[in-house]
C-alpha cells in the first residue's frame, strides 16, 4: 500500500509543522470558542455572550476563557469560573485521584508544557465555562490522553464539578 | 480586572524582550481553594434548577466584585436559609436513592460558610415543603438553637429541628397556615399565616416540644386582598404588603400576634398607573434608616402579583411616603445588606443578573454582574 | 381606618372589573412570555425563540404557548412540550395525586372554566416550555390556589416532570 | 400544523357567529399518553447534561414532525444503546443514594421503548465508563441475549450482562484497549481496540463466561494516525476513519479481527483545503446503497478532530470515491435510519437542532427541528 505510506508521510509532516513549530501567540486566534458563564452550553455553542469566535480582541491571558494556553486539551468546566483557580479546585470539591496530560504552548515564553488535567469532584457540576479544546487529544485505548470521560471516577464521591491545568514540567522532546 | 492586565502585560513585555531570559514554569501541585474569608457583601443565590429538579443549588459570590466563590448542591426543592449568626448554610432537602426513584430520604443539612463542607445531617419527616424556595419556608430561631422547616402533603406542618442537639424534636401541624415567622424577643417561638386572615402562634418548650398555640384576630383578608408571605423583619415587627400595594406591620413577639398598623403603599398619585408590588422576594426593611423598599411594577391587575420589579420603591416608616423610586432592574428577589449602611442586592429575573444598589443617603445603582443561576428567586447576604 | 376601607372598596372593584369582564380574547396579549422549547428558562425570560412578546401575531390556540387559555393559572413546564397532551401526562411519568385550581377564561365560548393543574411525576423534570402564569393565583395558606410548590408530593416519586390542565367545569358563579 | 390550524380556524368562526350555541366543555380526567407506535423515524437522543451531570437523560422524538415524544433519565453518565431489535433503551448508569454523595450504585436498566417504563434492572460492577456516551460503550449482542459494558476506573474491563437472565455474568479486562465491536456473525463474540494498534477478540460461552481471547496484527498507529472508536457496521465488517482520513474496514467476525482494505477518503482534490474527519458519532453506513457517510471539516489539524462537520461526505464503497458533498450542519452525530433508502438524522452541535436528509437517489435536507438537548452527543433511530 505505497500510497499509504505517502499519504501518511506527508500528511504527518504537516502536522509535525502546524503543532511544534507555531509562534508563540499563534493559539490565540482559536476556531472555536465554548466559553460561557451560566446556561448550559452545548458542545460547540459558539453563541455565548463572553465567545469572542475568531477575533483576537481578547486577553490571551485570561484564565476563564477557553483560549488560555494551558486549556489546549481541556474538555469540561473551568474551575477558575467556579471558586477554583487554574490550579485549585472550588471550595468543599475534592480533587480527582487520577488525569489526563496535555501539551500545551505557553504564549509567554513560547515554551510547550506538559498540563495535567485533574477534575474537581464531590460537588453538583458547576456548569460554567464549558470548553472543549484537544491538541494531541486521543481515544480511550490511550486513555493518558482522552478528556471525553470523567476523571473523577475512583474518587468516593465521582460527581463532575470542574477541571484544573497542572503544569507538570516542559516538554523538552517538543522544545 | 485592571491590575491582572497589568501584570499580564508586564508578562509580555518580557516576554517579548527577553524571552530567553524567563524561567520555566516550576511543577506545581493540585489542592484545593480556601473560600475567601466571608464580608457582609456575599452573596448567596439560591437556584431550585426547575429543569434539572433533583439538582439545585446555591451559588455563592463575592458581591463587589461578583466572582463566583463556590457553589452547595441542593438537592430536590432545598429550602435554604443562613442560620441567624451567618456560620451555617441550611438546606432542607430530599433525595431518591436512584436519582429520581427509589427510597427517599430527607434531611436537614447544615453546610460550613467558612469552607462549604457539611457540617451536619439530621433526618427529619419525609415532606418538607417542595416549594420554592421563599423566605420563611425554613428559618433559624434567633439564637440558632433550633430550625424550623415547613411541610407539605398538601396538609401544612412545621418540624421542629434541635439543630444543637442535632436531633429531629417535633412535628406541629399548622393546618391552612404557611410560612414561619420566628420571633426575635422569645426564642422558643413562632407564628404563621393563615388563609383565614389570622396568624397561628406557636411556643415550644427546650426539648422542641409545643407547649402553646393561640390565634391572633382576623388580620388580613385572603380573600380580597392577600398579603404576600415574604416579609421584611426588625425585630419583632413584620412587614408584609399585600397584593394591592398595602404595608401591614405584625408584631409577631408575643402569644398572639398584632397588627400594629397598615397603610397603603404610596400615594394616590404614586399609586397612578396601577403600581403594585411584585415578585417572589419582593420586600426589604432597613432598621437603620427605617426604609422598607419593595419592587413595584406598573398596569397590575388580577395575576400580576409576580411580575418583575420595574421599580424599587423606598418608604419612610416614620413619615410612612414613598421617598424614592428607582428603575428596579426587573427584580424578583432582593435583600439588605448588614450593615448599617446597607447596599440593596437584587436579582434580575429576566437576564439573570444581579444588580448592587447603595441605599444611604438613598438608592444608586452600583454595578451588574454577569448572568449566574437558571431558575433563582432567593438571595441571601452574609 | 377609614381610608382603608375607601381604599379597598375601589380597588377590589375595579380586580373585580379586570377579571371577570374582559373580552372574550382580551387575555392574548399578555405582558409576560415564557415559553421555551429547550434551555432553562429563568422565571421572566422573555428571550427565548418562541416567545412573541407583546405582539398578538400568534395561535391563541396553541397550547404549546403560555398564553394558552387553560394555562392562566399554570407554573411549571407544559406537558404539551414534553411527549403529553393537554390533560396526559408524557409516558412513563405518573399524574400526581393532588393539584390545585385556576379559573380561566374561554376565548372560544367566552366563558370561565375551573381549571385543575395536575403535576406529571417521577420523571426527571422534562425542562421544556416553561410558563408563569398567576391568575387567581393565591399564597401557600390557600393552599388549592397555590403553584409555586411540587403538586407531586405525596405521589411515590415526586420528581416533577410536566403540568396538565384538566377542565372541572364552568365556573358559573364567574359567568 | 395546517390541520390543527384549520381546526382552530373552524372552532374560531363557530365563536364569532354562534357563540351561544357552544357547549360547555365537558369535565376531563387526567390520563397517562400512550406513546405513538414506534417507526423508523424515532428518534433517540442521548443528553449527559454536563451541567447538571447526575440528571442526564434521552429525548425521544418523532424524526419526521419532530414532535417531543417524551424522555428517559439516564443519571451519572448513562451509557446507552438500542437493544438489537429495537424494544430496549439499554442504560448502565450510576446513582448517589443523597445526589453527588452517600452510597453509589450501578445498574444496567432497560426500558421499554413501547411505554418508556423500566423493564429491568440489573446491578453490575460500580465501574460503568463515565464517558460521552459513544456508540460501543454499551452494546448488545446481536440475539440481545448479553449485553456488554465498558467499563473503566481507568484501568479498561468490559462487563458480560445476561440481560435475558437478567443477570451480571463476568468481567474481562481488557487493559489498555476501548470500546466495544459486537461479532455479527458469532452471537457471543465481540472485539475492542487497543492503544498499541491490535484489536482484541474476546470469546465467551452460553453462561457470559470468557472461554478465548485473542489479539490481532497491529491494525493502526495510534501514535500518528489514530481511528476513532466510533464506526460503522455492516454485519462484521467495521469501517473506521482516522484523525488523518483513512477508512480501514476491519472484520471482527473471526477469533482474530483482519484488516481487509485501507483507503483515504477522498482524492488529493477533494482533500484540498484540508478535510478531515471530526465529530463525535461522526460516520455512519447504507448496508444497501454501500454508501459511508463521514462529517467533514476544512483546514483540519491538530486538536480539530472533535470539529462539528462542515460538510457531510458520501463514499461510495465500491469504486472509493467521494459521490456527494453537502452542508453539514455543523454536526456532531449523526446516524442512518434502518430502512432500505435511508434518512440521514444529524445533531447540530451548534444549534442543537436535529436535521433530516434524504440519501436516496442522493443527500438532500429535508427538515430540521426546534433546539432539543443541552450536552447531546449520541442520536439513535428505532
Amino acid at each position: 500500500m505505497e500510497w499509504l505510506d505517502n499519504f501518511f508521510e506527508k500528511k504527518t509532516r504537516s502536522i509535525a509543522q502546524n503543532s511544534s513549530r507555531r509562534g508563540a501567540l499563534a493559539r490565540i486566534a482559536k476556531y472555536f470558542v465554548g466559553t460561557a458563564f451560566v446556561l448550559p452550553v452545548l458542545p460547540f455553542d459558539r453563541s455565548s455572550a463572553n465567545a469572542a469566535a475568531d477575533s483576537e480582541d481578547f486577553d490571551p491571558l485570561d484564565d476563564q476563557r477557553c483560549e488560555y494556553w494551558r486549556y489546549c486539551a481541556l474538555d469540561g468546566h473551568l474551575c477558575t469560573c467556579c471558586g477554583g483557580s487554574i490550579t485549585t479546585c472550588p471550595p468543599g470539591s475534592s480533587a480527582s485521584t487520577v488525569s489526563w496530560i496535555g501539551t500545551c504552548e505557553n504564549p509567554e515564553d513560547g515554551k510547550h508544557y506538559i498540563v495535567s488535567y485533574y477534575d474537581c469532584c464531590g460537588v453538583s457540576s458547576c456548569g460554567r465555562c464549558y470548553c472543549n479544546e484537544n491538541i494531541g487529544e486521543k481515544p480511550a485505548y490511550r486513555m493518558g490522553l482522552h478528556n471525553d470521560i470523567n476523571w473523577c471516577m475512583g474518587n468516593e464521591s465521582e460527581v463532575y464539578h470542574c477541571t484544573v491545568s497542572i503544569v507538570l514540567g516542559t516538554a523538552s522532546d517538543k522544545a | 480586572m485592571s491590575n491582572k492586565k497589568l501584570v499580564h502585560a508586564i508578562g509580555l513585555c518580557f516576554f517579548l524582550n527577553f524571552s530567553n531570559a524567563i524561567a520555566d514554569i516550576a511543577p506545581e501541585t493540585i489542592s484545593i481553594e480556601k473560600l475567601e474569608p466571608a464580608h457582609p457583601h456575599r452573596i448567596y443565590l439560591t437556584d431550585l434548577a426547575l429543569g434539572h429538579v433533583i439538582d439545585g443549588r446555591i451559588h455563592i459570590l463575592n458581591g463587589d466584585n461578583f466572582r463566583y466563590l463556590g457553589l452547595i448542591g441542593t438537592g430536590l426543592f432545598g429550602l435554604t436559609a443562613l442560620s441567624s449568626d451567618s456560620s451555617e448554610m441550611l438546606n432542607a432537602t430530599a433525595y431518591y436513592s436512584k436519582g429520581t426513584r427509589g427510597e427517599k430520604t430527607e434531611f436537614l443539612e447544615a453546610y460550613s460558610t467558612e469552607d462549604l463542607t457539611l457540617k451536619a445531617e439530621i433526618p427529619i419527616p419525609p415532606r418538607h415543603a417542595q416549594a420554592l424556595p421563599y423566605v420563611g419556608t425554613i428559618m433559624p430561631s434567633a439564637d440558632d438553637h433550633f430550625v424550623y422547616i415547613q411541610n407539605a402533603t398538601p396538609a401544612s406542618s412545621i418540624s421542629i429541628v434541635d439543630r444543637k442537639n442535632e436531633r429531629f424534636a417535633s412535628e406541629v401541624t399548622t393546618p391552612g397556615c404557611w410560612i414561619i415567622l420566628p420571633s426575635a424577643s422569645n426564642m422558643a417561638r413562632f407564628s404563621t399565616m393563615c388563609g383565614d386572615g389570622t396568624f397561628l402562634t406557636i411556643t415550644h418548650d427546650q426539648k422542641g416540644e409545643m407547649v402553646k398555640q393561640s390565634r391572633s384576630e382576623k388580620l388580613f383578608n385572603a380573600d380580597d386582598d392577600p398579603l404576600f408571605v415574604q416579609a421584611a423583619r426588625i425585630g419583632d415587627l413584620f412587614y408584609f404588603v399585600s397584593y394591592l400595594g398595602i404595608i401591614h406591620e405584625i408584631n409577631v413577639g408575643g402569644e398572639t400576634s398584632v397588627l400594629k398598623k397598615s397603610w397603603p403603599l404610596g400615594s394616590v398619585k404614586d399609586l397612578e398607573g396601577g403600581w403594585r408590588p411584585g415578585g417572589y422576594q419582593l420586600i426589604a426593611v432597613d432598621k437603620t434608616s427605617r426604609r422598607l423598599y419593595v419592587a413595584m411594577h406598573s398596569g397590575g391587575k388580577e395575576g400580576s402579583h409576580k411580575y418583575p420589579g420595574e421599580e424599587i420603591w423606598a418608604v419612610d416608616l416614620k413619615t410612612k411616603k414613598v421617598i424614592q423610586r428607582i428603575a428596579g432592574a426587573n427584580s424578583i428577589a432582593m435583600t439588605l445588606t448588614k450593615e448599617r449602611k446597607p447596599y440593596l442586592y437584587l436579582y434580575d429575573g429576566v437576564e439573570a443578573k444581579i444588580h448592587k444598589y447603595e441605599t444611604i443617603p438613598q438608592m444608586k445603582a452600583i454595578s451588574v454582574s454577569e448572568p449566574v443561576g437558571e431558575f433563582a428567586g432567593l438571595i441571601q447576604t452574609h
